[in-house]
């Protein structure tokens, strides 16, 4: 496996399935970046799990307001129509099934639409934020990942070793090789890069792709 | 991202046959009235929609807003607290015929219910109605020593309600005592739709005061100068008038 | 039994035990009349169910604002610190046990402190409105009443027969006889009319009144 | 009726050892530094109080609020939601040491909980958790075919909270994203303590625009200009500083 795509061009990839006025949930880190490719012409509306909808990017250095931050803790601003509201309606908002996607890191992703992106397991501090709450509350709840970890092992397997964060909650999984559905408990293949062949994306992979239509070729620019 | 919609026909369009339709207001203050007046119209025009579970804290009073929904047969059953009004007549005399439906709930669970099924908390347990003939075939479950009964979640179809200010984004903000359900119910149906006062353009209502974030809401229409239950009532206004 | 106070009178009696800066809830209707008579330099915030906090009397006729009505439906007009809030936050602060009394009316209330105060019965239209809340909510839930019925009947009785708001929820009792607490599942006499016999009291009372204490006399301005 | 107290040391002088106090704010935004700082200078003073739980979304950051208030060995559990910070340590060292007791609860069941608290709802269902290992011993339920986790409500003795502007009556508003945790646990305790960083006459603030109704609210202080956690930290700033 020589190509694959950097975190800018899977967030990027992400961005494209965004429709216009969708409200969204960013995780914190990596699936952040998403809100820099959304297409010319789509709006997308960011809701924050502490208490913001409609926020922005980040202002410039030395402009930061620190009551006005993201669920990350880094700086925001704000939009025309931009509000804010306490915990409880925050996660009103997420577990109501008000948030058309939830976009989210993971660990491991099972071809059964387990995620598990909390916990290494027992050992050190454990923080489980708002990811459990967003995954059984997005009406879409989609992953971002590399394709692989980081010592080659597959992300996307039959059944997660992690300690999960939801059971059944992911649809579809966008990695730095391909993007995949999870449709009836199994990953199905939708797009791949062109240069990678579908015998070497399945010997990346930790459970079967299914073929069910046309792969389409994951081309994405420069980033 | 523009949820106005041009007129008070198209805002009710969505509301079908057997549906569940949560109207905001507490007696006439925050009703919707013309919404409901344009959904009477619908009616009268097609004969659709029909059979609906209609969610409010009353039941109406005199011969407009709900209780001229109700009076027009278009309800199957009522969801309330206190069906009891000023003038009442309409459905007292439907329920004592034996012709629409009743289910009373205690003010404050039918708050919580709507607000549960908005946040996706299907069921809760409180202590009001322990003990009670409002309790009875509910699951009841002690905790620390005290006894408490299992709610359920009410969701809709549609929610109609009546705002002060709203922008195109459906932020919403409301007048006084006229918030009431209003808030919660906009979290509780697949699809709300708003009659406010004052539609104003994105980023004039201070994000600070919006009271309903957009993201509750689908529909939005202007109505200046809405018509406010109790002066119809007081001139004795029946919907829709004699022609 | 002749002398007997008036319901303005039995108001009266009842807002002499509300503290300065209680939070009070008045049923619809006759406990209304409670707030008419706030001793001097006492000064309660009343609750509306319907999502008033610190509002004042009725305004003047012609200025009725009808967004601006207590849970009766009645105009009425607000106090400097008042505040509106929707109807979840209103039956948080009685469930949740923020109010310090509720004042309600009653068709019977029993010895344990069992309430019946919305339903006379099958017949007619049911409506229960706040009361159930209520009574399970407030740190102190108080009855104001005549002491019978228009047929002469006990209101305070052994058990309710009529339909329960609450079970053992009613810690005091203000009729138009006498001030009775509830105590230990019993009625305990501590006011009632000079002019009235203790025999006849307890012949107006439908289950035996306890007298462990001094019991003081009833005694209330005209009104 | 005017809850404003004369300084910070009476501001938290309810707090007792072995007492359950939440703190708003998430991460720096809404942290009363200033009622944190006080607990702490009272403890340094005179050994209490000690052995709390402290209800918060984090763990502290850096050595300041409620970093500082663990790093003085006040607190024996934590219950929240990310207990990782940019500068974790101290929350760290004691937890891996096994010297604090962590309580790790989901983010939006947390702040579910604790609303619940405030609103006499001692048990909801929800989806969050279901499957995982943080919803082990609890009861679950079946509704409509999806399963759910029951969970309990949060109270406190204590809530310290931080808040933008207050009347003497404890009606509040808060600024931007501090608003977060503050009004739900301003509902969920015994007392309530609020910082805030102006005291205005009863009247002053919109009605409409009341985030935190005065019903909640035991005590306030004027704390202008507070300080912000993540200015501190940038300082690396330590409370109590050296001497």
């Amino acid at each position: 496996m020589t190509a694959k795509l950097t975190n800018n061009q899977i967030a990027w990839r992400a961005a494209q399935d965004i429709t216009d006025g969708a409200y969204v949930n960013l995780g914190i880190g990596f699936p952040e970046k998403v809100a820099q490719y959304q297409p010319p012409g789509r709006e997308a509306i960011f809701h924050t799990e502490n208490g913001i909808l409609n926020f922005g990017e980040a202002p410039p250095q030395g402009e930061e307001d620190w009551d006005l931050i993201n669920a990350g803790k880094r700086p925001v601003t704000l939009k025309p129509g931009a509000s804010f509201f306490h915990h409880a309606d925050s996660f009103a908002m997420v577990r109501g099934g008000h948030l058309d996607v939830a976009i989210l890191g993971a660990y491991e992703v099972a071809e059964n639409g387990d995620l598990a992106n909390w916990s290494t397991g027992p050992k050190g501090v454990p923080a489980v934020g708002g990811a459990m709450d967003l995954v059984h509350g997005a009406k879409r709840v989609a992953v971002i990942t590399d394709h692989v970890t980081k010592d080659g092992k597959p992300k996307l397997v039959k059944r997660c070793t992690l300690p999960l964060t939801g059971v059944g909650c992911v649809t579809r999984v966008y990695t730095s090789l391909a993007v995949i559905d999870i449709e009836g408990g199994r990953f199905v293949l939708r797009e791949k890069l062109p240069s990678l062949s579908l015998d070497a994306l399945q010997a990346a992979t930790g459970a079967e792709l299914l073929v069910s239509g046309p792969v389409i070729d994951l081309i994405v620019p420069e980033l | 991202m523009d949820k106005t919609v041009a007129n008070l026909a198209t805002a009710v369009a969505g509301i079908e046959d057997g549906m569940t339709v949560m109207i905001g207001g507490f007696g006439g203050a925050g009703s919707p009235i013309e919404l409901i007046h344009a959904l009477i119209d619908r009616f009268r025009a097609t004969g659709h929609p029909k059979d609906l579970t209609i969610i409010n804290n009353n039941a109406g009073n005199g011969h407009v807003g709900l209780a001229a929904l109700i009076e027009a047969g278009m309800v199957r059953k009522l969801v309330c607290s206190f069906p009891r009004s000023a003038d009442p007549v309409v459905f007292t005399d439907l329920y004592l015929a034996g012709k629409i439906e009743l289910e009373l709930v205690p003010q404050g669970t039918l708050a919580e219910r709507i607000r549960a099924g908005g946040a996706g908390i299907p069921a809760f347990y409180t202590p009001t109605s322990f003990g009670t003939d409002l309790a009875k075939g509910k699951p009841v479950a002690e905790f620390e020593g005290r006894s408490y009964v299992q709610e359920r979640w009410l969701r809709a179809d549609v929610t109609l309600v009546k705002a002060e200010t709203a922008d195109p984004q459906g932020n919403l903000t409301y007048r006084a005592a006229a918030r009431n359900f209003n808030p919660l119910m906009c979290m509780a149906a697949a699809e709300t739709v708003v009659q406010a006062s004052r539609v104003v353009p994105a980023g004039d209502i201070d994000p600070e005061s919006v009271v309903t974030p957009g993201i509750f809401v689908q529909k939005v229409i202007e109505c200046a100068n809405p018509q406010q239950e109790e002066d119809l009532n007081r001139a004795n206004a029946v919907y829709p008038g004699v022609a």
